[in-house]
């Protein structure tokens, strides 16, 4: 199926349009209604925490975090096409898979207000890593997760994501190189948002597609919408398929933008035009997803805005409750660096509480 | 003289130096059309061109390594590594290469390329983003490792990095980039490298700091006078080569030694510094040398990161304790 | 009970851990097939499959980055660097997330990792085969550092390091690889990680070493002997978390301290462990700890690494001077 | 042109068959007679060089060393395609193009031997770099210097030279995607000698060929006969071409096999069997231009031999002038480390003279 869509061959995988108009594709998986209607709230929901989440930094509230807004669909239709104990390997913008996954939302405030304790998530309920920053490195634990689970025989796959930027690391490199050999249950998604920081996609390489990459490693790859939550959802379910199958890794790039600034202490008007963004916000997944519904008579007008309200709230009483919770004690920023804390450390604690 | 701020200062030294010497060219990720995500390159690509100053694709081994063959090539290249933390990808490129050249091609290919990264903590900042590793660059053969504290130094070592015929890992201390603003001469002026600066003279004993943490050990030097404690005050400037003969003579003179870096403790700098003030000075020590370091575990996220740092308080309270201190 | 080499013993570790543990997998270039390229694997593809014990592809950022994965899924991943000079590609996955992942997720993911890896000097190799590093892995938090001496030892904490919930960096001395054999017990045993092992008991002083080193240290206890001196000689054994305990007790006892690396010099583990006991043992000293290690230079290539090494001589020639020295 | 040689399409780029036989190809650049005897003494030399430290090594008079047999046509042809002056960036094994390039064999025997004195090559007399031993680090100071002289104008190139395994390694994907987006004039010339140590060349990526992988960065890739020195000089020749057009960089892997152990501490009998040499034997580049040359009657047997019995002499003067070469001092040992012994340093070498 994948070789329909060459990206070679300048081919890109759209389902559902601006407009909110889908068109089906044989022989590629599609959502349904309430599988759409299912995704819409969680794209919402996570479009509400995050700009809640921008002014709670605007107010000195919150410390520098990475937004996600525009990005919304592609981690999202990328873990519906999953099941829930496959590995979720993200890198730092991928909010709405994680509230899929049932994460809770204060866990991604929490790390982002920092504090280690939210990037506590026991891997048997939520098989997710947490947040990634060194760039790309996470595909190398996206490969070998794959392969323990191949080793293991459980079926289990493992998804990581990367930036557009990402690519260009040797560390990307491997990690295709590596599942690929090993024919490892594993999937790649960049999520090509067209900039790493203020460095535009063009300068990052001089393909004219990030997919085409894939072919290097003999893996099968795939440019789709990622603006579209049913592309995504489509080409990760037919990757999912092959790695389940045991014929390897799928690489999929996933073609968005960035509507906000790279992180809350990026200034986008440095490197970006006005212009280019309003380009790109009639694009946005949310909004045409909504079209779609709306269309189709499954939500209207007002459901949303009581939905926007509904997780407002929901975003307050989160953060709030990171906000209002214990800051770590120092002796937890001590105890987890080994199982058992050595003499040595131990010492240092000692002598640091009576230091003061 | 205009005062500038710390990351001012390196803005200037870069501009001072690219307008004398044509062949300097300095990338990285974000330094072109943004200047870099601190500003440190800002107004550089306008000035000089996009072939001397320009965004890097997103690999530090690239940059690193690219920078080899632009060195060899008779070009000086001076390049940045977002943040320290994000070195370690040309971790290979800078310890296999870039600090053996000379010897391995015993002198025909050097390598003169200034490596700068902000480093270090106490900004609240993401994971990754605050630590600092001066000790492993220290511990490489062939690197230079230089820190300066103050945006006068920043321009004058930097300058003098620029100009030194060997790889020198500047490391900018973030937490100092916008916070004190100083006057700051035009044009170029030099900081010799290897070199430590006496910034207060005093008897009671010596005390070694370096960096951001320059600041709170300055203030203490204040405290501690009012409690009758004179420190001579030292600030290191290079990790390697250090300046040994600066310190041991304040250590014969005082007769008690104190490093306060922030860099966690395990065979971190604190750790050489005593060991060299024993080696040569220990007949001359009236009291057990002491560090005041970070601890040996990860820079915390930012809800933890106060118990990682060393405050003006701690170190007067220890400083006090080692002047007074009698066997 | 056999006399096994070193490389004999860390092979007969693998195999008695791997049939009692069937997740241990061990990948590495070379280490299927062919055995690694110091045959430290040899037979282990042949017992235990290809599934458990492969050729990885040459990349050690991938070698160190997958095992992650395989680390979270409940595999016990024994890795190995062809030698510790090629693990710098896979230093950011080590030090940006191998050590941090379980303070990270304060304890959700944990790294259950071994990354094997030979080093040292002493052996006429090509350029960056014979390096000592140590200082550097020690200095990252989140990391244990092994270094055996004896194929006894190495077994027996191969053994500890596999068991060990947290990962740790095995430096095999490779000039020890079989130039020794040694009795050593069929089946598992283990030795405790974090515990030093005191050598020789004597008065004199205190002689701390490690790994290929130990065997010019061991033959200058016998020389001092001769000489009156009566050396207490301590194995480290363990570079991070060392075992402090020992050597001050040691200090206490003896008054006088000296380390003995391979390693070069500044910012060294001498470094830090003469710190250490000045800290501690101050005013039981007798005269300043000393430190024989090697120059701060690049590890030269075979016609000039004798200027690198150690010798027996030189080890009681210093011991000598420190042991009659007096204030 | 490199399009007529889609390695993707297994095309392969074949000039002078095993039997010595030459099937021009149009528009593809032709070695004349007088250069491939001239290429025929180099690689003769090199081969005789070669064998003779061999048996320096058995001899317990060599340290270690990578034997280059077999792959004498490829470091060889691309320097006889490039200009004295474009750089030459090795990994390890290039013997014949050193000795082309003009440096004396006793530099390849004295840095092997274990002084760093012999790896001291003045850039501007061989813009040659010294050995590499950090597997494709290499290619990222190919991308550099390319970098560089594009700075400068000079127009000349930067080749570097990589093995079958050396592709894996993360440095190989950024320095092929900095020179692409650079529009470097750099050259990268994978020696795909079929091995990795005993690593087999299919263990390391699933794809038909390395050279596809060029593909992936948007490079012009070809993959050629190694053991036809006629192809390399072909390809290289036309990516010079390319280079000095400010057109960019090409990928070329050149197909050949290691006759020899991976270094003298090798045991190949582990790994391979004795037939799989046997195969590879009559495609030697050393008999095949042999061949070529005896038919035209450039050469006779009778002058081989004189040539072998000339090369052997040489080879045994040159590693004599190494082996009675003094040995570096102590002093030679530390000074090299900066432009200016730091003061610490000075008194460990101090130190260290007074400590025996
Ligand atoms: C190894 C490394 N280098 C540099 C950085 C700093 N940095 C953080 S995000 C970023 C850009 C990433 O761009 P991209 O991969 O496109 O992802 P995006 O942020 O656009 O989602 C950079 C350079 C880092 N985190 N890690
Ligand atoms: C970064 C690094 N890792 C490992 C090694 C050890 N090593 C030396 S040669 C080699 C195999 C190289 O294979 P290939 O690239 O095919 O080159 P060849 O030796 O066949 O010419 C390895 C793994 C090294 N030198 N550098
Ligand atoms: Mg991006
Ligand atoms: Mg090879």
């Amino acid at each position: 199926m994948f070789e329909k869509f060459d990206p070679r061959e300048g081919k890109k995988l759209e389902i559902m349009n601006e407009n909110g108009e889908i068109t089906p594709i044989n022989e590629i998986p599609l959502m349904n209604d309430s599988q759409i209607l299912e995704g819409y709230l969680v794209m919402l929901k996570t479009r509400v925490a995050d700009e809640w989440a921008i002014s709670l930094q605007r107010q000195g509230r919150m410390p520098t975090f990475p937004p996600t807004k525009g990005q919304e669909a592609i981690p999202l239709g990328a873990l519906m096409a999953l099941n829930q104990d496959d590995w979720f390997v993200i890198a730092y913008r991928e909010l709405s898979g994680w509230l899929y996954r049932g994460i809770p939302l204060r866990n991604w405030y929490g790390y982002y207000y920092g504090n280690e304790k939210y990037a506590h998530l026991p891997t048997n309920k939520y098989h997710t890593f947490p947040p990634s920053v060194p760039i790309a490195s996470q595909l190398l634990h996206t490969s070998g997760l794959a392969y323990a689970e191949k080793f293991k025989k459980t079926g289990r796959l493992a998804i990581g994501f990367v930036g557009d930027g990402g690519t260009s690391e040797g560390d990307f490199h491997e990690a295709l190189n590596f599942a690929a050999v090993w024919k490892a249950g594993a999937i790649f998604i960049i999520q090509n948002n067209h900039y790493a920081i203020s460095c535009p996609r063009e300068k990052q390489t001089i393909t004219p597609t990030l997919a085409e990459k894939g072919f290097a490693y003999g893996i099968p790859s795939i440019q789709v919408d990622g603006n579209d939550i049913l592309s995504v959802y489509g080409a990760v379910k037919m990757a999912a398929e092959r790695g389940r199958n045991g014929l390897g890794p799928t690489l999929i790039e996933a073609v968005t933008y960035r509507l906000g600034p790279h992180t809350t202490a990026d200034d986008p008007t440095l490197y970006r035009s006005e212009e280019e963004v309003e380009l790109w916000k009639p694009k946005d997944p949310l909004i045409r997803t909504e079209k779609y519904l709306l269309s189709k008579e499954l939500l209207t007008s007002e459901k949303i805005e009581a939905l926007k309200e509904e997780f407002l709230a929901f975003a307050k009483e989160e953060f709030q409750s990171v906000e209002t919770s214990e800051d770590p004690t120092i002796e937890e920023t001590y105890n987890y660096h080994y199982k058992e804390l050595p003499e040595i450390m131990k010492e240092q604690l000692k002598e640091r509480k009576e230091r003061k | 003289m205009r005062a500038l701020t710390l990351l001012e200062a390196v803005n200037d030294a870069y501009k001072t130096e690219m307008r004398l010497d044509p062949f300097i060219v300095t990338f990285g990720e974000d330094v072109g059309v943004e200047g870099g995500v601190f500003r440190a390159t800002t107004g550089i690509q306008k000035e000089f061109g996009v072939e001397r100053c320009f965004d890097s694709i997103l690999a530090e081994s690239g940059i690193a390594g690219t920078a080899i063959g632009m060195a060899a090539a008779g070009l000086k290249p001076v390049i940045e590594m977002q943040f320290s933390g994000f070195a370690w990808p040309a971790f290979n490129q800078i310890v296999s290469h870039i600090a053996r050249f000379r010897n391995r091609t015993r002198g025909a290919i050097t390598m003169p390329i200034v490596i700068r990264m902000p480093y270090g903590g106490g900004i609240r900042a993401l994971e990754h983003h605050s630590e600092s590793y001066e000790a492993i660059w220290g511990h490489i053969p062939g690197l230079k490792v230089v820190i300066p504290s103050t945006p006068y130094d920043a321009k004058g070592l930097l300058i003098s990095a620029i100009r030194d015929p060997d790889p020198i890992i500047f490391m900018e201390p973030k937490r100092v980039y916008r916070s004190i603003k100083q006057e700051v001469p035009e044009g170029a002026y030099t900081i010799p490298i290897g070199k430590a600066k006496v910034i207060s003279e005093g008897d009671s004993l010596t005390m070694v700091s370096y960096g951001a943490q320059m600041k709170e050990a300055t203030a203490a030097v204040g405290e501690l006078k009012k409690l009758g404690v004179s420190v001579e005050l030292i600030d290191l400037r290079t990790i390697y080569p250090y300046d040994k003969e600066t310190i041991i003579n304040s250590v014969k003179k005082t007769g008690r030694f104190m490093v306060v870096h922030e860099a966690h403790q395990t065979f971190g700098v604190g750790a050489e510094l005593i060991t060299k003030v024993v080696e040569e000075a220990f007949l001359y020590l009236e009291a057990a040398p002491v560090r005041l370091t970070g601890p040996d575990t990860i820079f915390p996220l930012p809800r933890g990161e106060r118990y990682f740092m060393i405050s003006t308080d701690e170190i007067v309270k220890n400083a006090k304790n080692l002047a007074f201190y009698s066997i």
